[in-house]
């Protein structure tokens, strides 16, 4: 811990309406390194993510950047500072092409007229780059790209870019086994080259292979935040689906706002 | 050239050779009033037919856009006498122009195009229609004997030309009645498109605010029935005189129930009958001879060789009238109904 | 915060709800953006105060009061049909003009034809649904977008009617059944049975729910809730009729005039008709739906086109019914029956009550909130003495008071997280 | 099957297309039921046959098509705004009014204020835009649903006019530079200088950019196509310019009448200027992009509530210009103008040209293409000799004709596998 | 290969436009056995699942069921002959809630009114018995779940119900570790009970742990079928990623016609 971390959460609270999702969640992400961000489903990764991209407005809390606190208001000041975000949800526009899809928002242009011809060359490289094989053109629709052809397009338009912080929500859960490797050494040299990562994903073996840093979610309160070699597989898999493991994690009495399936209240 | 009655001729005039050019003319809608499809489209249909011209009748139905392209259709097709009942007088000023551009013949039929320079002008007189009404009114509530009576206006649409100009006319009579103090004015309101049904609710609005309400001055036949049906739910009707315009069956059943107390019934056979005249001549290539008034358009104070005809007030007295002249059948008008009324006012 | 939980289906446990927590609950899902129709009720409220107060004896009298229903039955059943067209994404341009043709026919029927009053009603119904039948066929079945379908239908119509019409004459309808469906109002003493009626069966409904839910062991609402809202609804019924049950003649001498419009029963029975259909059937299940993923319905095995025909079914028959109202309410059928303004109201009192035109959001409420504000408005601004242009400014300037009230109540809760 | 390949960018093989394997891939993607806007192509071309053989003399008239320009104008530009609202998924009811607004402030300013040709025309210009700024406030940071918005401006905008005119009056504009915009005609040689220099710079293009992507390696289309395409865009243009030039004066005595009519550039103009934005900058990507997908839109960094506030701004400044060719056509202004169908035919005119009302598709063309048929329905109905309310009926037919060509097209091409 | 298939495949083609996806595809699932389907991103695998389904129309080949020969021209075509799908592009309706979602055409009713009681009580015990214990309420619109969340009210909605063949597109690519868990032993359940389960997943550890055979599709052929007991896990991954291995697969000749990418074809 000797660097002082990118990106740095403190005691973020969020609710959507009568829910509270977000329990005073700290996080550090630190630079040239690889964080992996793990919790059962419905813990609050996505939300947390969402949080930190400006996309929900957080309730309490503070976001320090590169030592400077920020307030982070939508996805467009994110970016401006630097952070990069695939999501879960990949967000694609189904009536853009792919190539449109990859440089929305920071297209290229000569004078006041988009380049395409340039983009186009770019998009095609860093696809090949990421084992994406199979697609017949690059100006087809992302309407009618398989779930890992998206998934493949959503990454590439996030690491394109010049960023310090690179946020990845389950990148490779539709991936191939070629597509996952290649994805996940995406990820080590991202983190090599200096940024922080934060990779989300639910495949123990991917966590272990690349991160640096492991931190665990549990329904909404951050149960731990260790060294990856500090643990084992199967201590983080305690960690997930109990919150706690040995002396690691969140103590024993269940938050009692947290309750289970709840049949019956109206909508 | 003199055309020789060869009636069924369907030869697409182009104004060349010995018989009569065709006839283009121009009806503004379908919902202002019934009687451009009802009385205007036949009465003109059969005058020209009869004198073996061929003639074109258009309806714009309203839209001002359809009113320029049926224009832009018949001056294309070259017909040589161009007749048009104006949506405003700006548009109509407009077609008035590219036809006299095409060299053709123009008519002003019912409403004057202001500064539109067309060579004639058939018309009733739509001031005096206005005028009809605000008397019409006045001898009703007279004869009811109302004192101070409250009179509320139910006008046509603000967006109809026409609509100001009756205005105009029933105002010139009932405004000196309120300045007097002998009637009370009531509430003042257009009715947007001539909406029947928005007239209804704008009456019960009118009533609402005004509960003394003793006379209703309806622009045409339809309102007052708009404002009828409201009277009666309150069971007021045949207490309040209404009027109207147009002599609509409609209007005239109200008229012989009592319900209303009079409408203007404009002959437009006649009408209709002048006009098509005038334009056959025209059509000819002869100097029509029958304009022999002249009306001074107020805008541009050109002298327009006119024929004028007068409107005439219809009540319960006079109701034959209209049905005599066979504007509307009896049929029409007598149905189960009315058959009792129907005689009494010596329809038969 | 000490909770009871208890277990319940499926064997997980949950918290009791108690009132406390409900209202909690209520609350924040009101600050999370969740506001139900609460905003454009506030709008409607706002609405009747600047009215109320520029107006005050006019505006607030029974009579008033009672014109109201009359003034807006038109419009909301026209509405009440769109929410489950625009429930699909779809929209019916043709709504207003079907009206003036449905209307038209029944009016023919009973004048020319001498029809009774019950079959030209009947003949009128069935109209609409022949209308819809077209329409839906051509909007699933053959594939035509549904604003270009029902824009030629919206065209078509016009000519219908002016044919129908021996091109363009008004037809009064003789006195009768029909006419007073839109003008009469019911006796005192069956506004009050029909009123108590209503407040009991609503009653009656909640409490079988109740225990329909406590018997399967599902959490239940707290009995103090249920009670209130029954205890609600009554006091809206109640002191309606109350008002409406009050002499409201012009000239009570020369006639009296009082009891709840017919008018009113009529809305509230298709409301609760097709509220139910909505909320409580497969068929309005499908419905929502269709509108909210037709993809997702499809792979469901749900019959997409015949969903699809069949909103456009309901939206003309409601649309024939509206027909009937205005020309109940009119006396008579013109070439503008249902023309102008109607169908941009009929459509706009769907939006602004808060159906959306995207599909899969909507209730059949939606119509008689968004209709009484649009009702209001009119009611209000020709009371007020203005110039037709300024009142259409007025007008204009009001419609988007009562809309704002309802977007600033949800984008103040949408800054609170939820969207 | 022999095909040649070569290593384009990013070092990857691909086929080299040839002009054969470019018409194999059209016709595959046709049958795949992208078929761009040929349905509503044939469909143009079905009515001008039905038309035409109707009404041979007069419909296939060199007036006649000289006529269709100066109809179809007013509502292609409205519709051109439209486009861009469409594209979000917004809707502006308030488009016709606008243009009538808009034009009674140029109306006012030349004849009452005697201010010139020019700054009249800027002044129409701007209340445009000043109104789509208000439109687009209300939308993008009130919130309020743009079907209210616009329902309160349509209704407002009518007001305004009506005050602006004075109840019922009319205004008749000075003859002029703006007068002749959608009357008079370009001189002959200018005509054809317009049209040839239109080909000529279109050529231009089309070989930089295939110049633009040979440097580069990226995959071109084959000279073959391209030359095809400018040799097609050459002969619409000559053959249109070829017939306009002809005498058309109804009697060539009186006055000569030939040339290309000035609102075919202007319209023209005007296509190419938007297809351009739309296409070929990163504003037009980004309002694709907004319509698409909004949150897609958002957190790619789009400022989402400028982009809907532009497509307002466009939309309202074209129906200043849609006011302005109204105007000019009809002289005159008045509290009508832009009022009963104009805006219905706009939107119709953008979707039957194929432009979703669910955003993210559609194209400038589209207005072109819907206001052409129906500006066409327009002028041959009013050809053939049929009462008002068959000619209503009839024009709701051939509507639904000609959409449904293309319904039946795309439906066709669907059953082969891609929706 | 004693019992006889229960669905098979012959001869399947599939096109969008000019594009053709799948070849000639044959597949055979039996009764009582699961049949993992594996292939690279954008081998068709998706593509294969909705022309079953009745999604897509196929352009050739035969379908027999039960050893009838069949036509599926819908969805509901599929689902009457007992066929249920669990899409990878879930298709849920965002505007309803969780139970309304799980009994989507196949509402419970007391006469003609909906019973809303049933359906909450078996879709709360079912979403129970896949370990979701994160949901705030069952009534809770299914927009505003997590993605693993709404993975598992997809795989519910699908496993509820009496069919004869499951299908089921990369159930568990959003799944927490317990959950995944869960599903597995879900599959291998229906299975045991004699139903054709077929099973699409990128994770090769899942396939070998619950199929018992596997077909690969690659580039849009299928390169083999085989018993999961004869491969290896690196065989499976070659036929995955090179439609052949060893003298398993396909020629040695690449189709001609499925290239690469093809940057600049115009969309
Ligand atoms: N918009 C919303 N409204 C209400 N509840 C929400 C909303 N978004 C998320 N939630 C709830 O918040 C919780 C956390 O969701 P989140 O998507 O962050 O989970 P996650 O950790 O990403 O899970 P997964 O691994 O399944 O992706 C879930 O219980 C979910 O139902
Ligand atoms: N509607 C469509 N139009 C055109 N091409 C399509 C369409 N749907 C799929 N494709 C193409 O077909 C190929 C197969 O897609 P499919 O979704 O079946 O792949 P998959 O095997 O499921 O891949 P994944 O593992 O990524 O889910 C892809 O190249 C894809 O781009
Ligand atoms: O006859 C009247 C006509 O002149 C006017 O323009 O519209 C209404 C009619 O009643
Ligand atoms: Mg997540
Ligand atoms: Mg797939």
């Amino acid at each position: 811990m000797a660097a002082t971390p990118l990106l740095e959460l403190r005691g973020i609270d969020k609710s959507f309406g009568p829910v509270q999702v977000l329990h005073d969640v700290e996080l550090s992400v630190y630079p040239g390194e690889v964080t992996a961000l793990v919790g059962d489903n419905g813990a609050g990764k996505s939300t947390l993510v969402k949080c930190i991209s400006g996309i929900y407005p957080i309730d309490a809390g503070t976001v320090t950047f590169d030592g400077k606190q920020v307030a982070i208001h939508s996805p467009r000041d994110a970016s401006e500072l630097g952070i990069e975000v695939v999501y879960q949800d990949l967000a694609l526009c189904d009536n853009l092409d792919i190539v449109q899809n990859m440089f929305l928002g920071r297209e290229k242009k000569r004078g006041i007229v988009l380049d395409e011809p340039t983009m186009e060359q770019m998009a095609g490289e860093t696809l090949a780059s990421l084992s994406v094989r199979t697609v017949k053109s690059l100006r087809q629709l992302v309407a009618s790209l398989s779930g890992g052809q998206r998934q493949t397009v959503a990454i590439a338009k996030a690491v394109l870019w010049n960023s310090k912080v690179v946020i990845l929500d389950e990148p490779t859960a539709a991936l191939g086994v070629a597509q996952t490797a290649q994805v996940l050494e995406l990820v080590r040299r991202l983190a090599d080259n200096g940024l922080g990562v934060v990779l989300i994903s639910h495949n123990m073996n991917d966590v272990f292979a690349v991160s640096d840093r492991i931190a665990a979610l549990y329904l909404g309160r951050m149960a731990a935040q260790v060294k990856a070699s500090d643990v084992t597989h199967s201590q983080v898999v305690e960690l997930i689906t109990g919150g706690r493991s040995g002396n690691l994690g969140l103590p024993p009495e269940k938050p009692t706002d947290f309750v289970e399936i709840m049949p019956g209240a109206e909508q | 050239a003199c055309g020789d009655d060869k009636s069924d001729d369907t030869a697409t005039g182009s104004g060349t050779g010995a018989k009569a050019g065709k006839v283009g003319v121009i009806l503004p809608d379908t919902k202002s009033s019934a009687r451009w499809e009802t009385a205007d489209t036949k009465y003109l249909t059969e005058a020209f037919k009869a004198a073996g011209v061929e003639a074109e009748i258009k309806n714009a139905q309203g839209d001002k856009n359809s009113f320029q392209t049926i224009a832009d259709g018949m001056i294309q097709s070259g017909v040589k006498v161009l007749m048009i009942v104006n949506l405003d007088s700006g548009t109509g000023k407009n077609v008035l122009e590219n036809a006299k551009k095409a060299g053709i013949a123009t008519i002003d039929y019912d409403r004057l195009t202001l500064n539109g320079g067309a060579n004639y002008y058939v018309s009733f007189d739509n001031n005096e229609v206005g005028k009809l009404q605000g008397q019409g009114l006045v001898d009703c509530l007279t004869a009811a004997k109302a004192v101070k009576p409250v009179v509320s206006y139910l006008n046509g649409s603000p967006t109809d030309n026409n609509a100001t100009l009756f205005k105009e006319g029933y105002d010139s009579v009932l405004k000196p009645k309120f300045d007097s103090g002998e009637f009370v004015k009531g509430p003042d309101d257009a009715v947007p498109d001539w909406d029947n049904a928005k007239g209804g609710t704008i009456f019960e609005q009118q009533l609402t605010k005004n509960p003394k309400i003793a006379g209703v001055l309806a622009a045409n036949d339809g309102l007052g029935n708009a404002a009828i049906e409201v009277l009666k739910k309150n069971k007021l009707n045949g207490k309040v005189p209404v009027t109207g315009q147009d002599a609509t069956v409609q209007g005239l059943q109200n008229i012989l129930a009592g319900d209303q107390c009079m409408t203007v019934y404009k002959a437009i056979k006649k009408e209709a009958d002048a006009a098509a005249e005038l334009a056959i001549a025209l059509a000819k290539g002869e100097k029509p001879t029958t304009a022999t008034g002249t009306v001074t358009d107020p805008e541009s104070k050109a002298t327009v060789p006119s024929v004028l005809l007068k409107p005439e007030a219809i009540t319960k007295e006079n109701v034959k009238k209209v049905v005599d002249d066979g504007f509307v059948t009896k049929a029409e008008l007598c149905t189960a109904a009315f058959a009792d009324a129907c005689t009494k006012a010596g329809i038969s | 915060m000490s909770t009871s939980t208890l277990e319940t289906a499926g064997g997980v446990k949950v918290v009791k709800p108690t009132v406390a927590s409900h209202f909690r609950d209520y609350w924040g899902r009101v600050r999370g953006g969740d506001l139900g129709a609460l905003p454009a009720v506030l709008g409607l409220v706002i609405l009747i105060l600047i009215f109320g107060t520029a107006r005050t004896d006019t505006f607030f009298s029974a009579g008033n009061f009672a014109n109201l229903f009359n003034q807006a039955a038109g419009v909301i059943m026209i509405a009440m049909g769109l929410i489950f067209v625009l429930l699909l994404g779809e929209i019916d341009l043709s709504a207003g003009f079907a009206a003036g043709v449905c209307g038209a026919v029944m009016a023919i029927l009973l004048t020319e034809h001498g029809v009774n009053q019950g079959l030209s009603l009947l003949a009128a119904l069935a109209t609409g649904v022949v209308i819809g039948l077209l329409l839906g066929y051509l909007v699933a079945k053959v594939g035509i977008p549904s604003f270009v379908v029902t824009l030629a239908a919206f065209l078509a119509f016009q000519g219908v009617l002016l044919n129908l019409l021996g091109e363009g004459k008004n037809i009064s309808i003789p006195d009768g059944f029909i006419k007073s469906l839109n003008k009469d109002s019911l006796p005192v003493t069956w506004s009050w049975i029909l009123a108590i009626g209503a407040v009991a069966v609503f009653a009656l409904v909640q409490f079988l729910r109740y225990r329909g839910r406590a018997k399967r062991g599902l959490v239940t609402e707290p009995i103090g809730i249920m009670a209130l809202r029954i205890a609600g609804l009554g006091a809206l019924l109640l002191i309606t009729t109350a008002i409406l049950t009050q002499e409201r003649a012009i000239n009570p001498a020369i006639a009296s005039l009082k009891g709840v419009p017919i008018a009113a029963p009529v809305i509230g029975g298709f409301l609760v008709l097709w509220t139910f259909v909505l909320g409580r059937t497969t068929y309005g299940r499908h419905v929502y739906a269709v509108g909210g993923n037709a993809e997702a319905a499809r792979r469901a095995g749900i019959p997409v086109d015949l969903i699809r025909i069949s909103v456009f079914v309901i939206g003309s028959f409601m649309a024939a019914v509206g027909g009937v109202m205005l020309v109940s309410r009119a006396g008579s059928v013109d070439p503008n029956t249902g023309g102008s303004t109607t169908l941009l109201y009929a459509v706009g009192a769907a939006v602004i009550g808060g159906t959306s035109l995207f599909g899969g959001k909507g209730k059949v409420i939606h119509a008689v909130i968004g209709g009484a504000v649009i009702a209001v408005i009119d009611n209000g601004m020709f009371l007020m003495d203005v110039s037709s242009g300024s009142r259409y400014m007025a007008t204009g300037v009001i419609l988007l008071i009562a809309a704002g009230v309802d977007a600033l109540a949800r984008r103040r809760a949408a800054a609170t997280g939820n969207r």
